[in-house]
């Protein structure tokens, strides 16, 4: 029997791995499969995709972003098995007495530096006409960042969801930018260790079958599909009420077949594009990148974009086809 | 008549008072900020209420956990306590070994002690990274954080004090007769062990800094996951026990250490008190 | 019956500085020497190359006609002001240790009827030294004179050839010491031991030993106060009174002494 | 003949070969992992091989940052070390006031000795938010999380220090008809100084700890900061030699302080070597 | 002239332990009072109400008539076994330190002139003890003797009307120790001062005081040995050589400490 360890983190997208386990979906497809398969919270998310590129994992929850820039520039070639949702207002610009973006200009801004924020901050100045020289980041670690808010030196933050509410919360702020204005470019995803999906498909399916079968429970605005929310909420700090906020700025894929198509359609490539833009332009290729065509990433139907020679990050439509198939 | 303030001592009940006296300025300190900062903006999540942080003491000490139905700070407190005795105790195994080693073969301090010394100026934290990968991200890498940040230093400690037992003693244990391995079991292990729960007793604080950071991290349960948890909603009613918590557990284990030489080697005690 | 031990023209050097130099004595078993000399002129080196924690720089140091094992053994019992007993055991154990080590060499411990009989050994010889009634007390608890008498039965259980004792009763109070005399004497005249004894106290010396060593530097240079070691200058057999002796030692003593620590 | 092996000594040449063996079979365990890992896949990170380590450094330490055209190493070792300069001036301040003050005089001693005792056993990560609220994100509360993090201990420590003075001194000083300003002033601080230095050499390994903790929560520039943020994308290459130059750093501070001691105190180390 | 010192009926207990009983004395200007007594029989207890450190359990303790100070004072000096001077202080500093307090209430520290001056006396009582070529060298340097010499210097540049010694040159070998008796008399005949010293040896104590004062424990039981305290048993003008009653006291001395030592 195979057995297989996948990551998640906390985040309003991921925590359907969280119940999957904890209801033991996930051991009821992977028994379907002849496999087993162990569901591990970390943390730290940095952290928890550092495992995964250095094998401790076989699969893990990212952002479209990170798997570029981690996984796939550490040479581990990984596969976007699932493209869950993407985000759709969870991550957001905010500002301390002041209500315009262009008001940035100038300010320090406090973010996780080098993550989505970073590349949704530069997506934002861009809209202003403003270039990153023209504020000054301060690294500042997700944990902390609420209470970073809370002082009276911090005037500008970026950070996603549930930290973004906790955020917009306190008084004289303004959410100024969001990810509902860059839509589908900041995508989460479950990445898998592409050799041990060739190896044994049984994995991809396994993990296909109970996200979707997760996806289909808790979309439902029944009793069921309220408690699974609840469920969910309570793991990730927050109530229904909260969970459901996060959720309507987050677009999830709860149907197989709307993933699918947005994983074939034209726009995701441009935006991988961009994301590797801006991964070059901040080093996060690596010392040894040369472009940002660095990096080659496959898209479903055998396109590609950068170096076709080294294709690292490949993303899918094979399981989430067969899911809305109805073939699991 | 007046004497210099060197002099003069307060009675026991003075001290008492007076040993009080910062704790209540701290209590009314937050009371006070607390009122301030609520009536500022009655959501603030900062300083909350004593009637909040009573509340949520009740709740994660009281309650069951309504998804996993354990009592909440039982459960992380079980889960780090494991991570700590773990932590400990192979530090203290490390250490007695390394320090008696170091301390009492010249040729193995040569060889190690270089590299004891360096190796005790090793941030742990900046290696976390390396940790997690070659330990994993399970208990396992928690109890190597623990070890890496405190054993460096307690083998260190444990050399110093094994050498700074008096020369007279291994060549009084000589002229008995006793071998290298005799001396060591009997005449400097057992002088070292009280020494050894010392040199603990100055680890805890450090050592509970590291399981904290270690669960930051990586955790399902324990006290330091909850506390970074919580930390991202500010969730000060539940950070503020936790951490009065933690620290008085340092405390207790402190007190049971200090209980534990005491009631073990007598001898040793007497001897301080004596010095 | 040859000599038990014999030192011929040894030197002993640290670095450039000379502590001893010139040493020659030779000693028959059952003697009683006690060594007087000023402060820091090696007399405790002197006992440190008996013991074999240190060869001599140059030199000879033969025990029964042999080289001076170089490591302290069993046959040669040692007592030190302090720090002579094990503070973690209680009086019978610090005893019964010695028996121990040898008996048991894997695990240094008896158990059983082996365990009892040592035992028992120990408590006769505690009995000897007047601690029959402190058997399970630990030296912490102990005055100054009982934890020296506990060092002379921890020592003497071994039934050493020779026991050295560098100023054993130089910490306690003047009638105690009188006490710890008789004992010394009374456990030497029953054992036929060989006794090296380090005072500071002539009068000690002259009362207790057979023999009196010496030890002084017969050269002074105030430039260089190392520049010569401490050699043997008197080596007298004793048995009688002998104030006027007594005085002149006392004094050559006293000059060296002034002189060494004004010079430092 | 064959002596006991606590009895047998190296020569100066056998430990320091001895000395060093350690640290050639760490470099070698290393060489070998990394190739074994470059080998299964060339673009692993998190071993990287020598050269590219080598390439690393040049490039931190001698190529100006392409984004901020600085020499990053030294940049952040710059920022990272005026924090860490300010955290223990102002630890060792509060330290030797505090100490002297709860050493010397009974009732402040009634009075804080306990409070300190508790304060140390309290995790400073934890309460981190609070000190952000109180003292802002900048370089105030990084190092006020240094100050938190080492002064309560080495307050314990110097209190224990001053008490362990011999009365015989302060007797003595007041038979010479000093107040007790003048015998603090005179006699007490002076030969508390040393042991300052003593207690600081023992908190530089914490110190750091703290530092790269502040650093990695909230900052723009530093050694912490640096590891931190590279963290992401795991590029080890950087990680690896900013923890040995961090250790370097550590170990020569601690070298310093040794002959800063030994140099403005040599009655201090003279006693020293004589006990 | 009355009495300096007047001891009337003090007892002196820690908790159910009593030290002293019914201590009674009276002291005249002037005068060299030697203590013997055994270890532990209360001794340095007695030197420590004298200083102030202590108060008396019960009955009273006069100096010239009034109360003593509950504190130690410029006019009672003291010299201990060791750790009596600085460490951290040079020999003249150590010295000087005793004149810049009182000069400099505020810093304690002097300057040009006057700090000169002070120096300049400092010196010149580090002369009078034989220390004039040290000035500058730290305690840590010099020998037991010489941080002996150095603390006595100290204790006398503020002309104290009263002199404490506890064991004093318990830590030196006897040829220094001689050398210190001569430099005591000399400067006890010179200054008129008045001196306790507490010794160990009962022919130190002969030789040196004009009046020799025994602390004994008069009554002993067996079951608790703390249950009576000492007192003065023996209370003698010397100044004449008796060896009698010196082995009278010797033996009652030893007497006491045997069996305080043994029902420990
Ligand atoms: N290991 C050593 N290295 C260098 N010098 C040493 C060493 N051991 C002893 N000495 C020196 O040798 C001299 C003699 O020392 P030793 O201890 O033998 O004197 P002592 O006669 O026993 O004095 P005391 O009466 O004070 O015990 C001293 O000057 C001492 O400093
Ligand atoms: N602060 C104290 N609390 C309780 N007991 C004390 C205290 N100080 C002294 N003692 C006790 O008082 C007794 C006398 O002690 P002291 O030091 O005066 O004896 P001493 O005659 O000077 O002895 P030694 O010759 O050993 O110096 C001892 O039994 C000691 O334990
Ligand atoms: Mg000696
Ligand atoms: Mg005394």
């Amino acid at each position: 029997k195979d057995k297989y360890r996948v990551a998640w983190t906390i985040y309003v997208g991921w925590m359907p791995w969280d119940y999957a386990a904890q209801q033991g979906i996930v051991k009821k497809w992977a028994d379907k499969y002849g496999i087993e398969i162990e569901v591990v919270q970390v943390n730290d998310y940095v952290e928890s995709i550092n495992q995964y590129t250095a094998g401790a994992f076989d699969g893990c929850v990212m952002t479209n972003m990170d798997a570029l820039t981690i996984p796939a520039a550490g040479g581990v070639d990984s596969t976007a098995l699932i493209v869950g949702d993407f985000s759709n207002g969870n991550d957001g610009v905010v500002l301390k007495g002041k209500t315009a973006l262009k008001d940035i200009k100038g300010q320090k801004v406090n973010l996780v530096e080098l993550s989505v924020s970073h590349y949704l901050l530069a997506r934002a100045l861009e809209t202003v006409g403003l270039a990153e020289k023209d504020i000054k980041v301060v690294n500042t670690s997700d944990a902390d960042i609420v209470a970073a808010y809370a002082t009276p030196d911090v005037t500008a933050a970026v950070t996603w969801n549930p930290l973004l509410s906790e955020v917009r919360a306190m008084p004289k702020t303004a959410l100024v930018f969001d990810s509902s204005k860059i839509p589908g470019e900041i995508i989460d995803l479950m990445v898998v260790n592409t050799a041990k999906l060739d190896k044994n498909p049984a994995l991809g399916k396994a993990l296909a079958g109970a996200w979707y079968e997760t996806m289909a429970l808790m979309s439902k605005n029944d009793a069921a599909g309220k408690a699974a929310r609840s469920a969910m909420a309570k793991a990730s700090g927050t109530d229904l009420a909260g969970f459901d906020a996060q959720l309507a700025s987050t677009k999830m894929f709860y149907k197989p077949a709307d993933a699918v198509a947005f994983t074939t359609s034209a726009q995701l490539p441009a935006t991988m594009q961009k994301v590797a833009k801006f991964s070059f332009e901040h080093g996060l290729l690596g010392e040894g990148a040369s472009s940002e065509n660095f990096i080659g990433i496959g898209y479903p139907g055998g396109k590609t974009s950068g170096d076709k020679s080294k294709v690292k990050l490949r993303f899918t439509d094979q399981y989430m086809k067969l899911a809305a198939d109805g073939k699991l | 008549m007046k004497k210099r303030v060197i002099n003069r001592f307060p009675g026991q009940g003075a001290a008492a008072v007076l040993g009080l006296l910062p704790f209540l300025l701290l209590l009314l300190a937050y009371a006070w900020g607390s009122q301030v900062r609520l009536e500022a903006n009655p959501e603030d999540k900062l300083l909350p209420a004593m009637s909040s942080l009573a509340a949520a003491v009740e709740r994660v000490a009281l309650e069951p956990n309504r998804r996993t139905g354990e009592l909440q700070l039982w459960a992380d407190s079980a889960a780090s306590l494991q991570r700590l005795a773990a932590g400990l105790a192979v530090a203290s195994l490390l250490a007695l070994v390394t320090g008696l080693a170091t301390g009492m073969v010249p040729y193995v301090r040569a060889a190690l002690a270089p590299f004891v010394r360096v190796l005790s100026m090793v941030p742990p934290m900046a290696i976390l990274p390396i940790l997690f990968i070659v330990f994993g991200l399970g208990e396992l890498s928690k109890v190597v954080l623990i070890v890496l940040g405190i054993a460096p230093c307690m083998m260190r400690d444990l050399q110093q004090r094994v050498m700074e037992l008096p020369s007279e003693q291994l060549v009084k244990a000589q002229t008995l007769g006793a071998h290298s391995g005799q001396i060591l079991w009997r005449v400097v292990l057992p002088q070292t062990l009280p020494r050894l729960i010392d040199s603990l007793r100055l680890n805890l604080g450090p050592a509970f800094l590291f399981l904290i950071a270690a669960e930051a991290i990586a955790a399902e349960s324990g006290l330091g996951y909850r506390i970074f948890l919580v930390r991202r909603y500010l969730a000060m009613d539940t950070i503020l026990p936790y951490v009065v918590w933690i620290t008085l557990l340092a405390f207790l284990m402190d007190l049971a250490l200090r209980g534990v030489s005491r009631w073990a080697f007598p001898w040793f005690h007497q001897g301080q008190e004596r010095a | 019956m040859g000599a038990l031990l014999e030192v011929k023209q040894v030197w002993k050097e640290y670095g450039s500085s000379i502590v001893l130099e010139k040493l020659n004595l030779t000693v028959k078993e059952g003697e009683f020497c006690t060594i007087v000399g000023t402060s820091g002129c090696g007399k405790t080196t002197f006992l440190r190359m008996l013991l074999g924690q240190e060869g001599p720089s140059r030199g000879t140091l033969l025990l029964d006609g042999k080289p001076m094992p170089a490591e302290p053994g069993p046959d040669r019992g040692i007592v030190f002001q302090r720090y002579s007993v094990f503070p973690h055991m209680s009086v019978l154990d610090n005893v019964t240790f010695g028996l121990e080590v040898t008996r048991s060499r894997l695990l240094g411990r008896l158990f059983g009827g082996a365990r009892r009989k040592a035992r028992e050994e120990a408590a006769a010889m505690l009995a000897q030294v007047g601690l029959g009634h402190a058997l399970e007390r630990y030296p912490s608890e102990l005055s100054g004179g009982m934890q020296q008498r506990l060092a002379i039965a921890q020592a003497l259980i071994k039934k050493p050839r020779i026991l050295l004792l560098d100023e054993p009763f130089g910490a306690l109070d003047p009638g105690i010491r009188a006490d710890m005399h008789a004992l010394v004497l009374k456990l030497w005249k029953e054992s036929g031991l060989t006794i090296f004894m380090i005072t500071h106290d002539l009068k000690e010396g002259f009362k207790l030993g057979t023999r009196l060593l010496v030890f002084d530097k017969p050269r002074l240079d105030a430039q260089a106060p190392n520049r010569y070691g401490a050699t043997i200058t008197y080596d007298l057999a004793i048995g009688r009174d002998e104030p006027a002796l007594l005085d002149e030692i006392q004094g050559a003593v006293t000059e060296t002494s002034r002189f060494i620590h004004d010079s430092r």
